[in-house]
């Protein structure tokens, strides 16, 4: 596998054409803005948590690079019914993979979002793999405080 | 292969070349190359008689001396200016600042009142601005109560003379424009504009970074009252860049930045300024760096700016020859046939532009992507980036034809049909 | 042969002084000699791989990228500083007119109000400041209204607390002082004058240019608001400097400095900047000096400094001997005896300084002479120059005795009678 | 001779012991004040150029460094008394053989003032060397234009 497809692999290319958990963000309980100022890359992220602390529903916009935009879509579809601790702990294990430099193995939980795995080599694009899941952080940050 | 002859370019003469024959870089509106006598004229200077340059008489240090007070004399020479008009800085955006916080003082009645604005007063930019000829002037305007207008682009990201005629009026007081765009490579008509400007009595300032590393400029002749560039983007170190300003007003622009070795009378109360260039200098210079400056310029005038931009020329054209050809492509700024710098900033079709960018990386071929420091245009073009190519004097035709090849690539990889 | 074990230094890592076995540099408070790790860093930078900084995915790359992006944890570390304190700038005097011009757009309605100064305000400074530590201030005074008021020297050109505890008031906003006086060699009482300045809730602004190159310095435990240096005078390049802020401070001062890089959102009409500390580094930054920078602190705090500041001790301490049993030499400063850092300038009786240093220089001897950017503290002691003698981490106990041998005989040669 | 003695020739240090022209330069008709901000030297020179066009009386005040107390009496004895042109020609002499670097040759006219030929060696002086000349220069473009 060249560098490049190691990036862009198929499940990225899909999910970026065809993208998961759109929707209104401003009609759930919580939502944040995250925007990668270098590119122009933005996400507006939303999420509502119900009164046992599970994600019960989670909706988000934005747009930009294929990264940015699948990342999103595969985080969508793991953490949408997740409990707030449960995410919690998925978003650090991915950003630590992503700051790993690709020491880090992705771990099982991370199902599909391994396969962001090959972002770790490539510097300049943590920020768009990283947008979405930053935006639901502060999502789910701004709930606790509630 | 060289478009037209630069005679005494060696591709070899850089490093960078050296090291990877293959590179394909087109990112030199970024940031560009050096050639070795620019690394080791910094080299030299700081190694082994480096405390000499200050005092001392042997021989080498008589050389180091020498160096660095002829950088200055040099970079002036190539730009048209006098020595006195010629101010290091820590870059363009340093220099752009200088001038925005030298009349912000002026207002504040801390110098020359000739420079002072008022609430009111207008200043004029376009919307084709790298954010450092924009919000230095923003700023100043929030500070003083003038009005910033600005000249609308168009779809391919243009500005005009028309456009900008509407603008100004005679509360115009300060007119400030890119010679070059970074984005669309549009090339500004300065004589029509400073025309403009004396008409109603309006300072002119522009923004040289694309300009002075690629075809020959003279200020004096180009008749503005300020202009700015970077040496790092004209084969030059990072941490310098220069002022110009016509004499006169140098001398009465308040210095924005204070301390050590631009006064001459210090109390605890008052400190008085010496003439210019010198009062914009406060503090220990960037001496390697003038003197890396220095050696950038020479290595420029030793190839013929006219030649440069004859070459260039040549490479502009392939590049949109190639870029129009490619399907899904789109490209802003200037029409094909059309005058423009050796840039090109395309929209490919249903890629976004950091996709664009890292497919090029894998093949080898270094570009932009991106606002560009231009978030205004690019909000005007309706993308939030682009993907833009810029050349130098070692580009070459095959650098144009391995973008392209890759170019035409792109739309396959990522699964967009035709 | 240096005072106490400085076990890692090697003269000889210093090309000046592989050029020069016998060079007698005593001019380091002005600049210093840097070792070849510190040249390299920035060749091997700029060479082969230079534009892949930005992007890219070779070896090579990784490692200019880390090189670059690592820089500023070590200089932050090295001062006590978290990543987000440490702000790049052309140098210390560019440091502190940032926060001098970033409190003036503050006090004009430009950023937070908390910052702002008004008219009757006070800021406390001492006579015995560099320009570059009193102009901008005085800049400030006159744009708000704020008085400026100093700490006198005596005829030693000392300032003490008490002097400080005398002008500090309840109306005073800012007290900014010298660590290490550049003329002086005095240390300053720095945990006392954060106390008198929390007392009447002023913020404190260490001029910190000659003691972060000389001893253990920690911003964080030091208490200090801000504090500014230069890499020039700690082993490293001209063209950057730093300037400290704590974090909640720095992310609420305007910047003065705007354009590329520093931005979120920009339209024609309004900026967003971005948190520090990269809201304050507009525009290209010294990229390679960084590195360089970074390669300079590696290199001091691989000789530990807490080892160069007992060093140094030494190196002050025969200073001090060699100048007070010179006859016809007097000694400005703190009292034999008493705590400085190894900087010593001198008064020789019937010669004026340059004369001095024309003979030192002409016996291989390089010291400053001059006002050192000084000139209230040299009104006060009755001179228009002095002559400097400084060291560093390469300086050993046969410099010190070359010199004072030299400034034996300089009395001789001008034919002034003992 | 070493190029230190070369610099601080006899006369130099004659002249800078005993310095020949002082006096209150406030009493002539033109003065004039330069000040070198590098190291603080600093000359008040004064003039007064009669009907004829000559240096009718001259007299300064300053301190600094021996070398540009020994220029300023210098050349108070070659100037006083010679006419404007005269001393304006010697002035334009003087300068030129201190930037020459060495290149150029005393010219008779000098006299005493040869013996600063050293100087042009040591770039860092020039300016020393020439501040009571500037000076003096300055006060008679004012006496030229009145
Ligand atoms: C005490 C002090 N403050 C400020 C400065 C200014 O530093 P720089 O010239 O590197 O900006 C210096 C050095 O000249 C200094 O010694
Ligand atoms: C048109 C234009 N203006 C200003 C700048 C700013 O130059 P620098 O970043 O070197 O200060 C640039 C380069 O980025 C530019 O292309």
């Amino acid at each position: 596998m060249s560098g490049l497809d190691d990036l862009y692999r198929e499940l990225i290319l899909d999910h970026s054409r065809d993208p998961q958990g759109k929707g209104d963000p401003q009609a759930e309980a919580h939502s944040h803005h995250e925007l990668n100022p270098s590119c122009g890359d933005e996400i507006t992220m939303g999420a509502t948590v119900d009164e046992d602390g599970a994600i019960a529903s989670l909706h988000w916009e934005g747009q930009g690079c294929s990264i940015s935009m699948a990342s999103a879509s595969v985080m969508s579809d793991l953490l949408a019914g997740a409990s707030r601790d449960e995410a919690l702990a998925r978003i650090d294990e991915f950003r630590e993979m992503l700051r790993s430099r690709g020491s880090v193995e992705p771990s099982e939980r991370l199902e599909d979002a391994a396969a962001f795995q090959g972002v770790a080599k490539y510097v300049m694009r943590i920020k768009c793999a990283m947008l979405g899941w930053v935006a639901l952080e502060a999502c789910l940050m701004e709930s606790a405080a509630t | 292969m060289t478009t037209r002859s630069l005679g005494r370019l060696r591709r070899t003469d850089f490093p960078y070349y050296a090291a990877h024959p293959d590179a394909v870089y087109l990112d030199s509106g970024a940031t560009s190359q050096r050639p070795e006598t620019v690394i080791s004229a910094e080299t030299d200077f700081v190694g082994a008689d480096y405390a000499a340059v200050h005092r001392g008489s042997s021989v080498a240090t008589g050389e180091a001396t020498w160096a660095f007070e002829t950088a200055r004399e040099r970079v002036a020479a190539f730009i048209g200016a006098g020595e006195r008009e010629l101010v290091w800085t820590a870059g363009a955006t340093d220099a752009i600042n200088m001038i925005a916080l030298g009349i912000s003082d002026a207002s504040l009645g801390l110098g020359s009142a000739d420079l002072a604005l008022s609430a009111g007063d207008e200043i004029v930019v376009t919307e084709a601005e790298h954010h450092a000829n924009l919000i230095p002037w923003q700023r100043l305007a929030a500070r003083t109560g003038a009005v910033l207008r600005h000249v609308a682009v168009d779809a391919d990201g243009l500005w005009s003379l028309d456009g900008m005629r509407r603008e100004v009026s005679p509360r115009t007081r300060l007119i400030s424009f890119p010679h070059v765009s970074n984005v669309t490579g549009q090339i500004a008509p300065v004589a029509d504009i400073v025309g403009l400007a004396a008409e109603v009595g309006a300072l002119t300032v522009l923004d040289a970074c694309q300009s002075v590393p690629h075809m020959p400029v003279d200020f004096s002749t180009l008749g503005v009252d300020f202009a700015a560039f970077s040496a790092h983007k004209m084969l030059g170190p990072t941490g310098i860049g220069a002022l110009y300003g016509r004499a006169e007003l140098l001398d009465v622009l308040p210095p924005a930045r204070t301390g050590g070795s631009m006064i001459t009378t210090v109390t605890m109360e008052h400190a008085e300024f010496l003439p210019a260039p010198n009062r914009f200098e406060a503090g220990t210079q960037p001496v390697s760096q003038a003197i890396g400056f220095g050696a950038a310029v020479d290595y420029l005038a030793s190839l013929g700016m006219s030649d440069v931009r004859s070459h260039e020329e040549g490479i502009a054209e392939a590049l949109v020859e190639t870029v129009t050809r490619t399907p899904g492509v789109r490209l802003i700024g200037p029409a094909p046939g059309d005058e423009r710098a050796a840039i090109a900033s395309v929209i490919v079709d249903g890629v976004h532009a950091h996709d664009v960018g890292q497919f090029l990386d894998d093949r080898g071929v270094t570009i932009r992507t991106g606002h560009h420091c231009a978030q205004p245009l690019h909000r005007a073009l309706g993308v939030p980036a682009t993907v833009r190519a810029s050349a130098s004097v070692y580009t070459d035709l095959d650098d144009v034809a391995r973008f392209g090849e890759a170019l035409g690539e792109v739309r396959d990889y990522f699964g967009v049909t035709a």
